[in-house]
């Protein structure tokens, strides 16, 4: 298992630390019996999320996660943020080791629940997000784990 | 290595300068094969045997007794399963402990596949067995026990003397897996009520692809590689020569070693043990203290962060440890020994393994207690668990 | 060595120096365990992934496919017992020959024993099998089909491609034992119809207790050694990474030196045949002419003596030989494999295997025939046999 | 496994090899699909065996065990010579490997086979003996073959 640069270099300097006082839009996802859990913060004006700010209890891989989908998200329409994916996070960072492919999909559901989260709390109408129930999954993939 | 600090020496050692010194003429120049009737053949039978007899000296083994494997997880696998197919008519029952090496726990979930009945003794906090649950788990159907001599992840070591003692009693052989104490602790096998013991090279500075399996004679086993006739027709494969003439000089200059070395790495141990309870807080020591813990192994809980974190800090600053057994590292879930002695799943992810060796030094020891708090710290700022 | 001969290079061969060379920073230097977070660590992984690459590559293999083993002997229990384990819901009949290594043999025998079912094929006169015998041997039940590309003892390169086109066209796995033959002759898995084949290190110049298993994409194979989740969780214990670098560098210069020494090689061999039946009376070769000969092989009965004899004088005088394989020299049995190609004991009893190497020349051939007919004469003239 | 020097010597410069012709007493074990044929020689005079030799088809221990007993029987009494056992021409020998034993079998019988020759020959009176029918013992110790 080895990290890209640019993991290291998002989980030696993570960008974005810390809460949003009275943000407008929090997201959790995982929790600490996996080993990872990720607090997303957002603050929205105009329909743009204007800051992003991350917690993470997790591995290598969360945090660097954490940290980049802040990035990506800035100055984004929530309907563009919406369709960040995973894949798409694992991309930014050059790539994730196949073992902690599931890191970034805690990023992308920890984004996708804050929107959501926000769009609740101003009576906005909501797309069901199906991807949202991901822990503990089944579907580690050992096979790659030197 | 330079100013590296290498604190993972439970996952492997170094080979020592003298042990490749030892090696290095069976690569090239002597390097027959035993099994040949010719003078090349001739020598590397002799320095075979040779090797044979100073680890069962080492031991108080006869060299018999002494089968070479390529490595403690074969070493494991053939004890348990050549002595579960070899002994299967008087019984199908075996037990073992929950705080195993998968080497032996995995290999004992096969054989559960495979007809086999297996009982996973629990351990207290500290991480023992308790002799009477060992007693009490024994059935008319029980043909062995599997108990390991030292934990490779949180240093307990077991009362392998007593547990013996129990199968002996009952008339149950006894397999312990010396893994991570051979060359570290003594073994007396003259005394030990033990019939099969496994030891592996690369944790006593000795190469990797080789290690051994004691079978006290009388002992019946079946092969699990089957072929040429080596090893008494028991362990087929062209010999390894060169590594078992590694894995013999390192155990004997490990043994002869032995008290100087434990003393000093004990005080490391404790020294390093202690500096983190003090100057980290909401941490815990797993696995007991003094002289029943494996005098190089440190194992502490750090609350609210994960470990992998502290390793890639600890890495980017040379410093190399691990987190729960280095054979599960790549895995997902936690370490299945801290589950066993009882932590949460959330503490249990937020291990530390710090295991030290010869080379270590109290400067090194040191740094880290410089280092360590400053990680935990960043790292924790960062934890939405952690409310500073 | 000085002038010794070395004759007997299907038993072992010496680790070459370049590759000793590769191999030597991986001991005292590199030594981490490749299952760790950090630089030790990853250092080793790197070199562990390199070594799989140079491998795959070498075979036409793509590196996913390259699985790590301790010996020829544990690829070859692993490709058949995981193999059968693994498919067995889809029929228990397992197809071999008769002129295999033990190490498949006798895997074979004890499966039987297990409940599988196994036809060992006949071979002819010059150890051949014949593709129509094998396809009529295949039943609905058949799952795997293990056949040797050459064989250890007479040479006899087996019709691989045509073997295994017969397996694929019955959908049956085909397992290819390529010990002798890896290094030694020209490999492309990427035409070949196999789906596993197994090679070992100190057959060509490499390390011994390294080998490894080639395990086609999409064949199910089940672990013979459980552990750690070393090789994807297929084959567990610590990978001996120097022995796996030493391989990698090996096979690599084997297969860029392959033709020119195919050249040599065989020049010699034939050398050496036609001296030993020319001036040798009453000694026959085994195993075919030609190229369908393994280009080092030199295997010839030698009427009215008993081979032991041979080795011990001709091993005073510093050659060394083997009569039939090196992993059988130590039984009283003669040769399977010379009984299967239809000698009688008494002639089987007789024979002498000399196999060449790199080092080998033309002045030590010419030796060698000086010196044999005077050895077999002076046996001769001691034999009850004998009518001189 | 390893031969004494004493084996060495016996094999590589072998006594009494051949035939005695008009042979009083001539035995002979073992065959060749075993690997080891034996046939021992020899001349009686007076109770005594005055002369002895050999020719064997087998290893090095067959061929040094038929040295080493010819040497051993030649002046003895035909009953001296009777009780030479397996394990005198193994120690003789200096001891043989654990899987070459049964080869010291095969001398001792092919002496006692030679004696009884004779003595049928003469009409002596013969003891019956046990052990002669030794070949391809299923006792082979294969587990000390190294
Ligand atoms: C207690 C214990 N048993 C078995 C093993 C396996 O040994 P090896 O790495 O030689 O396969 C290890 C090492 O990882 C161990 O610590
Ligand atoms: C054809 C063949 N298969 C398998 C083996 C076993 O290989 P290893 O010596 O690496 O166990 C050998 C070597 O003795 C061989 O010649």
């Amino acid at each position: 298992m080895e990290y890209t640069d640019k993991v290291m270099d998002h989980f030696m300097n993570p960008r974005n630390v810390g809460e949003i006082q009275n943000a407008d839009g929090v997201g959790e996802q995982g929790n600490a019996k996996c080993g990872d859990i990720m607090k997303l913060y957002i603050k929205v004006e105009d329909d743009k999320i204007v800051d992003a700010k991350f917690k993470t209890f997790g591995c290598g891989a969360a945090i660097a996660t954490s940290s980049i989908v802040t990035e990506m998200v800035k100055g984004k329409s929530l309907d563009e943020a919406m369709t960040i994916s995973n894949k798409a996070v694992a991309e930014a960072l050059g790539g994730l080791p196949p073992v902690k492919m599931h890191c970034s999909l805690l990023a992308a559901d920890a984004l996708h629940k804050a929107i959501i989260d926000y769009k609740v709390k101003n009576n906005l109408p909501v797309d069901k997000c199906d991807e949202c129930d991901t822990c503990c999954h089944e579907d580690h993939i050992h096979e790659e784990e030197n | 290595m330079s100013d590296k600090i290498y604190l993972d020496h439970a996952a492997t050692t170094a080979v020592r300068q003298e042990v490749l010194d030892a090696m290095l003429p069976f690569f090239t120049e002597h390097f027959g094969n035993p099994m040949s009737v010719h003078s090349f053949g001739r020598e590397v039978t002799k320095a075979v045997e040779a090797s044979r007899e100073t680890i069962a000296n080492c031991l108080g083994a006869e060299p018999k007794e002494i089968m070479f494997t390529s490595s403690g997880t074969e070493a494991d696998n053939w004890a348990i399963r050549g002595f579960a197919q070899a002994n299967s008519k008087n019984g199908q029952h075996i037990i073992t402990s929950s705080i195993e090496h998968h080497a032996v726990l995995h290999t004992c979930e096969q054989l559960e596949k495979e007809g086999f009945e297996v009982t996973y003794l629990p351990v207290d906090s500290e991480g023992f067995v308790d002799p009477k649950n060992l007693e009490e788990a024994i059935r008319p159907d029980t043909i062995l026990v599997s108990i390991m001599h030292a934990n490779n992840e949180i240093g307990t070591i077991q009362p392998i003397e007593e547990l013996g003692t129990i199968c002996r009693d009952k008339k149950v052989a006894f397999h312990v897996d010396a893994v991570q104490s051979a060359g570290v602790l003594p073994i007396n096998l003259k005394e030990l009520p033990v019939d099969m013991l496994s030891l592996s090279a690369h944790k006593f500075y000795g190469p990797k692809g080789i290690a051994a399996l004691y079978v006290k004679k009388g002992t019946r086993i079946k092969p699990i590689i089957y072929g040429g006739g080596q090893e008494r027709g028991l362990r087929a494969g062209t010999h390894n020569h060169a590594a078992i003439v590694g894995m013999a000089k390192a155990l004997e200059l490990a043994i002869s070693e032995q008290e100087e070395y434990a003393k000093k790495i004990t005080d490391l141990r404790d020294m390093l043990i202690d500096g983190i309870l003090e100057k980290i807080p909401h941490t815990r020591l797993n696995g007991p203290r003094g002289d029943k813990r494996l005098p190089n192994n440190v194992n502490v809980s750090i609350q609210y962060i994960e470990g992998e974190g502290i390793l890639l800090h600890l890495d980017m600053l040379g410093i190399a440890a691990s987190s729960g057994s280095a054979c599960t590292s790549g895995s997902l879930d936690p370490s299945h020994v801290l589950l066993a002695i009882g932590l949460s799943h959330e503490i249990a992810h937020g291990s530390l393994r710090l295991s030290l060796g010869r080379e270590n030094t109290e400067e090194e020891i040191k740094r880290v207690l410089e280092v360590l708090p400053k990680i935990v710290k960043n790292l924790r700022a960062m934890s939405p668990l952690y409310q500073g």
